[in-house]
């Protein structure tokens, strides 16, 4: 079940990465990544780790995305601002 | 086309070096050396339950102070980057659109519980898994639920900065208590070990990994807060 | 471990390949994820258990029972710098982008401004 | 029997993940893919506590109580954008 | 003993059906609001039935299934409710079945700006 757990996942954050760098639309690529940190998350319970899952898990999932986002936000305010 | 080309074949030569690394690589089926060690002398040395925190804050100890370090470095480095002028800032005020009703009582809701849990994470870093990191990043994420919720809302900079400053004094004190009193800089044993498992025991693990946990939970809100700008 | 090394090698790509500022920092931030799990699977041991010594762990025997501890200590604070590093590369972003109003990398070829 | 019946429940809890992912990769807009990330972290909730299960260890709950937690901050984030609001 | 470990096991099988059937819809659905209809409601029981049945399996783990419980129950509406609200203002479209808009003039003019990040695809580059 474990095997199969892991290699699933696996294949979901390799589809999930791969999707962050072929998106063109900005905020579904930060989405992206938002997904392959959480199965990563999931990985590293798998392999013993609960520490780093749930560094991963509070990290991750809430303040990497919003970082992410409020940069992204950033950039198209200044863009309306001045034209 | 050719620079496309190029990634392509720099991409090729890593992934080489990559398969390679791997050839030779067969999954370990003993500890190592410094590892077997730790696992088997730890519980008389430092009285901890968890060993990834014993690790993080005694073996380790000074790596954790540089990444705190770096950590302090990367937060003033955003504060300084993206400060602004009074007049600029002023210039730029935007209408931004209230969250609704049941975002705002969730967050002023949930907020506590939020906070409460990270601290009982950072209490409990030597008995379970989390510790300082990982509370710190919860706290930040109470601070980042009310930012999302009351898109004007302030932080008191005053007691930020007193919090930040008086956990990073305290903890190079600590640090230093531990070599004059017990083996080495970031020593525990300069409180006693108590008993094994309970909340108060592994010396002085829980204190420094409360001191952690409030600088990295003040330095991660003020990045939040530096990034997502002064709204008025 | 396949996994970490594919995803480095896709988070690489992305940063070599991409125009967009943000995106090539997405793609550093896979890449990161992709080194730790691979310094996770370095230290994973095959039928045992995590590092910390409660009532499953015969504290005797902890030594034939948990995984490798270190490199997992070193991860945590890897992830914790790995965020902040983030933030700090975002805001150099910001910077340029309000000298410049682009996200695009080709665009800022001056050695000096 | 018991132990049994859990497995088959991860399984199917699998195959939920394999069809919440497809729809954030083909998802048209970015709404569709938040709701298939929220449904995501809502399955990996219930994956965390069948692995603790498996291996026997009550600490790893504790994620899993992060993960509930804060798992709807990311989307609460994203819909905020959306709306204008952050 | 062997009941109780049976009767949880059966619980949990329940609710991972009710995850199954939640992420089907949201594959399935023909529009945002669909999706974010079974991709919630749905999700939120399966995961309460599936923790409340590995508690009864594992009778000493009931008090942290229960805060678990409690955490996802308050959670999961207010995000779904922030997301109907967000994608409503961008103006995604509905699908052509659906019957009644009640929101339809409570909708401000969403900017051209934001319509057309969120709905196309092609941007930059």
């Amino acid at each position: 079940m474990e095997t199969i757990m892991i290699i699933l996942l696996a294949l979901v954050m390799l589809a999930a990465a791969l999707a962050t760098i072929h998106m063109k639309n900005m905020i579904s690529a930060i989405l992206a990544a938002g997904v392959v940190s959480l199965f990563a998350s999931v990985l590293y319970l798998l392999m013993a780790a609960p520490d780093v899952a749930m560094t991963e898990a509070a990290i991750g999932a809430g303040l990497s995305t919003v970082i992410f986002l409020l940069a992204f936000k950033k950039t198209r305010d200044e863009e309306v601002e001045n034209g | 086309m050719v620079r496309r080309a190029f990634s392509l074949l720099l991409i090729l030569a890593l992934a080489g070096i990559f398969f390679s690394i791997l050839k030779g690589w067969t999954p370990m089926t003993e500890l190592s050396g410094v590892a077997r060690d730790y696992v088997a002398n730890e519980k008389e040395q430092l009285g901890a339950m968890n060993l990834v925190t014993a690790i993080v804050v005694t073996y380790r100890g000074l790596d954790t102070l540089g990444e705190v370090t770096v950590l302090f470095l990367a937060a003033s480095g955003v504060a300084v980057l993206l400060r602004r002028k009074r007049d600029e800032a002023a210039a730029t005020v935007k209408i931004k659109r209230a969250a609704s009703e049941i975002v705002t009582t969730g967050a002023s809701l949930l907020s506590p519980f939020i906070v409460m849990f990270g601290a009982y994470i950072f209490l409990n870093g030597h008995l379970s898994p989390g510790g300082g990191f990982q509370g710190g990043a919860v706290i930040a994420s109470a601070v980042l639920l009310l930012f999302l919720a009351h898109p004007d809302y302030k932080l008191k900079h005053a007691v930020l900065n007193i919090i930040e400053s008086f956990s990073g004094f305290a903890y190079v004190l600590v640090g230093l208590l531990g070599l004059f009193l017990a083996g080495g800089f970031l020593d525990n044993r300069f409180l006693p070990l108590g008993h094994f498992g309970s909340l108060l025991s592994a010396g002085a693990i829980p204190v420094i990994y409360v001191l952690i946990g409030l600088k990295v939970g003040t330095e991660l809100a003020t990045i939040l807060e530096n990034m997502k700008g002064r709204a008025l | 471990m396949i996994l970490g090394v594919a995803l480095v090698l896709i988070g690489f790509w992305g940063l070599i390949s991409r125009k967009n500022m943000i995106k090539m920092i997405l793609g550093l931030a896979i890449a990161e994820t992709g080194l730790q799990l691979i310094m996770v699977t370095i230290g994973y041991i095959d039928g045992r258990t995590a590092p910390i010594l409660d009532g499953a762990v015969n504290t005797l025997l902890a030594v034939r029972q948990v995984v490798d501890p270190v490199p997992q200590a070193l991860v945590l604070t890897a992830i914790v710098i790995g965020v902040a590093v983030n933030a700090l590369m975002l805001t150099f972003v910001i910077r340029l982008y309000q000298k410049k109003q682009s996200l695009n990398i080709s665009d800022y070829k001056d050695l000096k401004w | 029997m018991a132990d049994l019946i859990i497995h088959i429940a991860a399984g199917v809890a699998l195959l939920g993940v394999i069809l919440a992912s497809a729809r954030l990769v083909v998802g048209p807009t970015a709404p569709d893919r938040t709701v298939a990330l929220d449904t995501l972290t809502v399955i990996s909730i219930s994956l965390i506590v069948m692995i603790a299960l498996f291996q026997g260890r009550v600490i790893y709950l504790d994620v899993a109580l992060v993960y509930g937690i804060l798992s709807f901050l990311g989307v609460i984030a994203i819909a905020r954008y959306l709306e204008g609001g952050l | 003993m062997e009941g109780y470990r049976v009767a949880g096991s059966l619980i949990a099988l329940t609710g991972s059906l009710f995850l199954f059937l939640g992420a089907l819809g949201v594959w399935r659905m023909p529009d945002v609001y669909n999706r974010m209809q079974t991709g919630t409601k749905s999700t939120t029981l399966g995961s309460i039935l599936t923790l409340f049945g590995l508690g009864v399996y594992q009778p000493e783990w009931m008090g942290q299934m229960l805060i678990l419980m409690l955490f996802i129950a308050v959670t999961n509406p207010i995000s779904s409710h922030a997301l109907a609200r967000a994608a409503h203002h961008t103006g995604v479209p509905l699908t052509q079945k659906s019957v009644m808009d009640e929101l339809e003039e409570d909708v401000p003019l969403p900017t051209e700006r934001v319509l057309e990040e969120t709905l196309s695809e092609g941007e930059e580059q």
